[in-house]
């Protein structure tokens, strides 16, 4: 085991992947020499060199153009999209083009694909830099997504997505770049589409991802020690595939469901688990279904403002215990 | 009143008569003569069956335009790649598609090349260097580039050709693209169809420049290439010059084929925002007669000429056939092919 | 009273708000010449002029740009993006910039537009243009999100969008461009944010939009006829204003709730309308919350296949029943 | 191994003397004077507090490039209109925005010119006209379209310039907005303020041409124009040109100011991917201390600009005990201004 910062992790686990496929490239802006804006990447371009490690100019359809293109024919690729609200300038490349053309080719091409992208907020950057966009990218058909919270998860996601034959939308959240945490020394590879259950309980559910998923595990914690709440705490990690199973035998045992979401409120990805739990788990459930997100707003710049927008532990505490009393 | 067909017409230059002298095996000419016959005769069925709805949704024909996919196609290595957009029919066989298969793609049959799923907009044939039809404009440029990119790192020689019309130059994925492909100086060749029209708007009254692609050759560091987009010899030469150039690591190319699309932009369109005497002179420029009439010129006698588009019309026949034989693709389908495990599953 | 078709109904409810207001611009592809690749700008350019009808470039970014740039000083726009498809070409101009200036400036400009865009599939047009795409406005925080479903809705809720001054998305539907009805001859302005309940039923509400909403009547009227079940159907017109009360208050009095979506199944707008009723009218609640949903693939272009994938009456029909028995 | 640092220098040109006998009204130049201190002598302190953890967050400074942002400034009419990007804090004191709400938006305060929930990538003042500072690379030159569009319909003569970096030349939205700025020749002059990077790569290495902007001019119909960044006068000559010219009728125009930032990108950073021969021929080249020197030569005396220079600290020190003075924004202004009725109800 080593000590990994979760940006030391993101370098870690594209490092064992370029090792282990030689044929594994990556592109991006600023990844190369000066290892990315957010340090994800310092030392790939040393080992690698400028042929696998490759800066490029600021042309994000460009981008993921190059990534399409070559992994359908054969070099799977690992595309970094500095901060995830500028998926939207390449929307057309990954919601058109990359989702759709395996199935409009009846299964003529594949992409071994993976978009790394820096998401979220709590670093007050505003309203174009802080955005929580997996929901954007989980509504589309034919994407993968995935988003660790834990450093041990950035390796291992990282090293599924890489060897996953289909695109995956890799969401690395910057408010967690410095946290740290235990990784194994040897090669490490996880599986999408499990979720974990990071806190056992019984009187309640809370599904959580990336940075909600730390504030989720504080609020259960106190609530068990002030409230003697007991939560169950799963860390969603992949939209796509989803684990249904994981979240169902939970709400079958707890009866309540919460999701913990940082993505504005319309429409996110909480909607659609309470949806699915709210149709196959409606005889299990002992109460109304809750979401505690963003509220539906762009995020404000000002430190103060962005903490009352963002979920926070005491919002999470509150929310769960008004609606268990 | 705000009618563009009172506008001036653009005219066809002249047929350059030196072409008939290029040096290009007689034998390539007849099959490049070929290759226009399928083209124009497989796209004059497809259209006839549009109006008889057994093709559904909607078609983008090539009619008029066939030279500059017949005079690619011939220069191309088997193992190039092809990006095409929404009008790709002409593309896809001039690369070697089936003709059968894509027939009943266009009918929606389970026969089709994509099992019915893609449709007249998305032809894709991998096995012959086909890598698609894209039906939004721009995006298929840059998606040339990875291919490009993909093959100059496994060093396969290989060389993209990427076709596209006037109107997609003034999209920002194509500057993207272009400027791309220079600085890793890929192994693309960028072909501009200027048929002088997006859909129904002319070219000129949207684009700051006369020639869309050429007049921008220069914000990429390259040359303005500008070739007769109607003539399939002088189309075979520059496609040849660029890819030569592209295979031996010279880079990136960009080519304007001047052209015009005998018919409207799509399904049932009646073109009249054209003016009638620009309409007529290109008629007189359609690269079929011109083509029969060059090679009688060079020798080839008259009837191995018909017997190359009986053949051809017996293929379309066949073709038709094959399609309509097609059965419609069922449920079981329509759930295959969005993830590589070859199911739609998302969840557990 | 005159009978128009829908696509009429776009260019009648265009040309009423560009004669009251001298300053309506409009723009977009094709759009003035030829009246619009699904003629439904026909006749605007002869009435209004080139100035006021402008045809563009192919170059969604500019027009949506031509359109913010000039509504924040004082013209109001109507944008027209020709499918809705290709709002993934300018989702930075609408996500970003649009539905974002006005918090980030602190209220300091408005935005006047309206971004109409033809969504929807059962033309046969395959994966790239044949998208639902009224869950990607609904999720923008700032943006306005309408989608008649008939021709005096079209006029309706296309006055009260250029009337807004907020910019709205205005989901026209494709397959609903040839169908009649009535439209009052006089001036007609609707007002956003309000449902309409259009067929009333005690056992169950269905809430469904656009295409979707003459299927869910013709399913309920076949349930009401062949199973005694007595369906009451929402058109929910606007997604963001949503109608919450006449949804609450449907779900109120019939205890379950259907919702009836093209979009593709993750994150759609039913998921939305679930989860605000499986939380707020839980308690109301006699058994699953149920989404008829297209599954989660790229729409095919096959005739056979596209008609299996749309939620169909008989899909509605038998989801229904199977569900209340 | 990989380091950028260790490429040829890009050197500055030297001073054109020559501008210092420019037809320029010497009170224009005094005030050019004042407008480049407070430029700089603001970010100074905004980098100051950044460093003190009182702005969170991000900054982009301007410092070495103040001579665009004042050059232009003082070439604008008060109702003409500015559109910036992230890199901002001069464009926006250069039109006029005060420095305290300016200073306290950094900071997050409620006294912030945008409440605080904008902050130092989004300043806006529309009482001065700058319509905004945009931090997605490319967006706003098409947003500044659609300004100049609505002051051409109102027949209003403002004229609408777009401040942009080297590395936005190189996005689609750029291609786009050029293109039909000229089509409709749009009264907007857009300003390429080339700083030979990116954020930490080199322009040139990721750019198909040389001058990323004025290289490409002809793809739009538009002159080449190319002017030192570094001299306010010569900005500001060329900004009255082009900003004249679009007054009138003439269309749209492109310049490249070629100039250098004397920090990092944004925050912290250090910029060590520079050669440290070049960061330093730029430091020569800085243009505060070279428009000093010239305004002495013209018979302006020491103590008059030493003066401004105290005015201008003065007003900075006052800025920040405002800034320091502002609550931070409470729970009521999160929900405040996503709607125009001012309120952010999606529901009823
Ligand atoms: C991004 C995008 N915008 C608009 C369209 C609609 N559209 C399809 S074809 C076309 C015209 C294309 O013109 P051109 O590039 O000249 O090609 P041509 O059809 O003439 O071959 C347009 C506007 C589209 N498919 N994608
Ligand atoms: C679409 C998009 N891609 C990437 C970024 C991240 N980014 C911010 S500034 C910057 C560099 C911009 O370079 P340039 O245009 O030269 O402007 P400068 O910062 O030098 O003033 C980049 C890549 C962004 N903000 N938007
Ligand atoms: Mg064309
Ligand atoms: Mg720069």
């Amino acid at each position: 085991m080593a000590e990994l910062t979760y940006r030391e992790a993101v370098a870690a686990g594209i490092a064992q992947e370029m090792r282990r496929d030689p044929s594994l490239v990556m592109l991006g802006e600023d990844v190369a020499a000066a290892g990315g804006v957010f340090k994800t990447t310092v030392g790939l371009l040393d080992e690698f060199g400028p042929d696998r490690v490759r800066d490029t100019p600021i042309s994000e359809q460009a981008i993921l153009g190059a990534a399409m293109g070559a992994s359908m024919t054969g070099v799977p690729v690992i595309a970094e999209i500095m901060f995830s609200d500028f998926l939207a300038v390449c929307w057309d490349m990954i919601a058109n083009e990359i989702a759709k053309s395996r199935y409009m080719t009846d299964g003529q091409v594949s992409f071994p694909l993976v978009i790394r992208t820096a998401n979220g907020g709590a670093a007050r950057f505003g309203a174009q830099h802080s955005q929580s966009v997996e929901n954007w990218a989980m509504m589309i058909p034919g994407l993968k997504v995935v988003a660790p919270s834990t450093p041990a998860d950035t390796v291992a996601l990282m090293a599924a997505a890489v060897r996953d034959p289909d695109p995956v939308i890799f969401f690395e959240h910057k408010s967690l770049f410095a946290t740290k945490g235990e990784v194994p020394e040897v090669e490490v590879v996880g599986r999408l589409g499990e979720a974990s259950i990071v806190r056992e309980g019984s009187d309640a559910t809370v599904a959580a991802l990336a940075l909600m998923v730390p504030r989720a595990l504080e609020a259960a914690d106190r609530l068990q020690q002030e409230e003697g709440i007991s939560v169950e705490v799963i860390d969603v990690r992949s939209l796509v595939p989803l684990d249904t199973k994981t979240l169902l035998a939970s709400v079958e045992k707890t009866s309540r469901l919460f999701t913990v979401e940082e993505n504005p409120r319309l429409c996110g990805w909480g909607a659609e688990l309470i949806s699915i739990v709210g149709e196959e788990a409606f005889w299990n459930l002992d109460g109304p279904l809750v979401r505690i997100t963003t509220p539906h707003i762009p995020l404000p710049a000002a430190a103060s403002l962005e903490d009352l927008a963002i979920p926070s532990v005491d919002r999470i505490y509150e929310t769960v215990k008004s609606s268990l009393r | 009143m705000y009618d563009y067909s009172s506008r001036p017409s653009r005219l066809p230059l002249p047929v350059d008569e030196r072409m008939a002298s290029a040096d290009i095996d007689l034998g390539q000419r007849k099959s490049i003569y070929r290759s226009l016959q399928e083209l124009r005769q497989f796209e004059k069925r497809a259209h006839d069956l549009f109006l008889q709805n057994l093709v559904k949704g909607t078609t983008h024909l090539s009619l008029g335009m066939e030279a500059v996919a017949a005079g690619f196609g011939a220069a191309m290595r088997p193992d190039d790649y092809t990006f095409a957009t929404y009008r790709g029919h002409a593309h896809a066989l001039a690369r070697g598609m089936e003709m059968g298969p894509a027939m009943a793609e266009l009918l929606g049959r389970s026969n089709g090349v994509l099992g019915g799923k893609g449709g007249s907009m998305h032809l894709t044939d991998v096995s012959r260097g086909m890598m698609g039809s894209y039906a939004i404009i721009g995006a298929h440029l840059c998606i040339a580039n990875g291919a490009a990119w993909s093959a100059q790192m496994r060093g396969s020689g290989q060389v993209t050709v990427c076709f596209f019309g006037d109107g997609t130059t003034n999209i920002g994925a194509f500057h993207e693209a272009l400027n791309m492909a220079k600085v890793w100086q890929l192994p693309v060749v960028f072909v501009c169809e200027n048929n002088l029209y997006m859909e129904y708007t002319p070219i000129d009254l949207i684009t700051a420049v006369p020639h869309p692609a050429a007049d921008r050759a220069a914000s990429y560091g390259l040359e303005s290439v500008i070739v007769d987009g109607n003539d399939p010899d002088a189309v075979y030469l520059a496609a040849g010059k660029a890819i030569g150039r592209a295979r031996e690591g010279g880079g990136p190319a960009l080519i304007e084929a001047t052209t015009y699309r005998t018919g409207g932009h799509s399904r049932a369109d009646p073109a009249k925002y054209r003016p009638l005497e620009e309409v007529e002179a290109w008629a007189q420029r359609d690269p079929i007669p011109m083509y029969h009439a060059r090679l009688l010129g060079l020798g080839v006698a008259e009837g191995e000429l018909s017997s190359i588009e009986r053949d051809v019309a017996a293929d379309v026949d066949a073709a038709t056939e094959f399609a309509k034989a097609g059965e419609e693709p069922t449920g079981e389908a329509l759930l295959t092919e969005v993830y590589a495990d070859g199911s739609s599953r998302w969840r557990n």
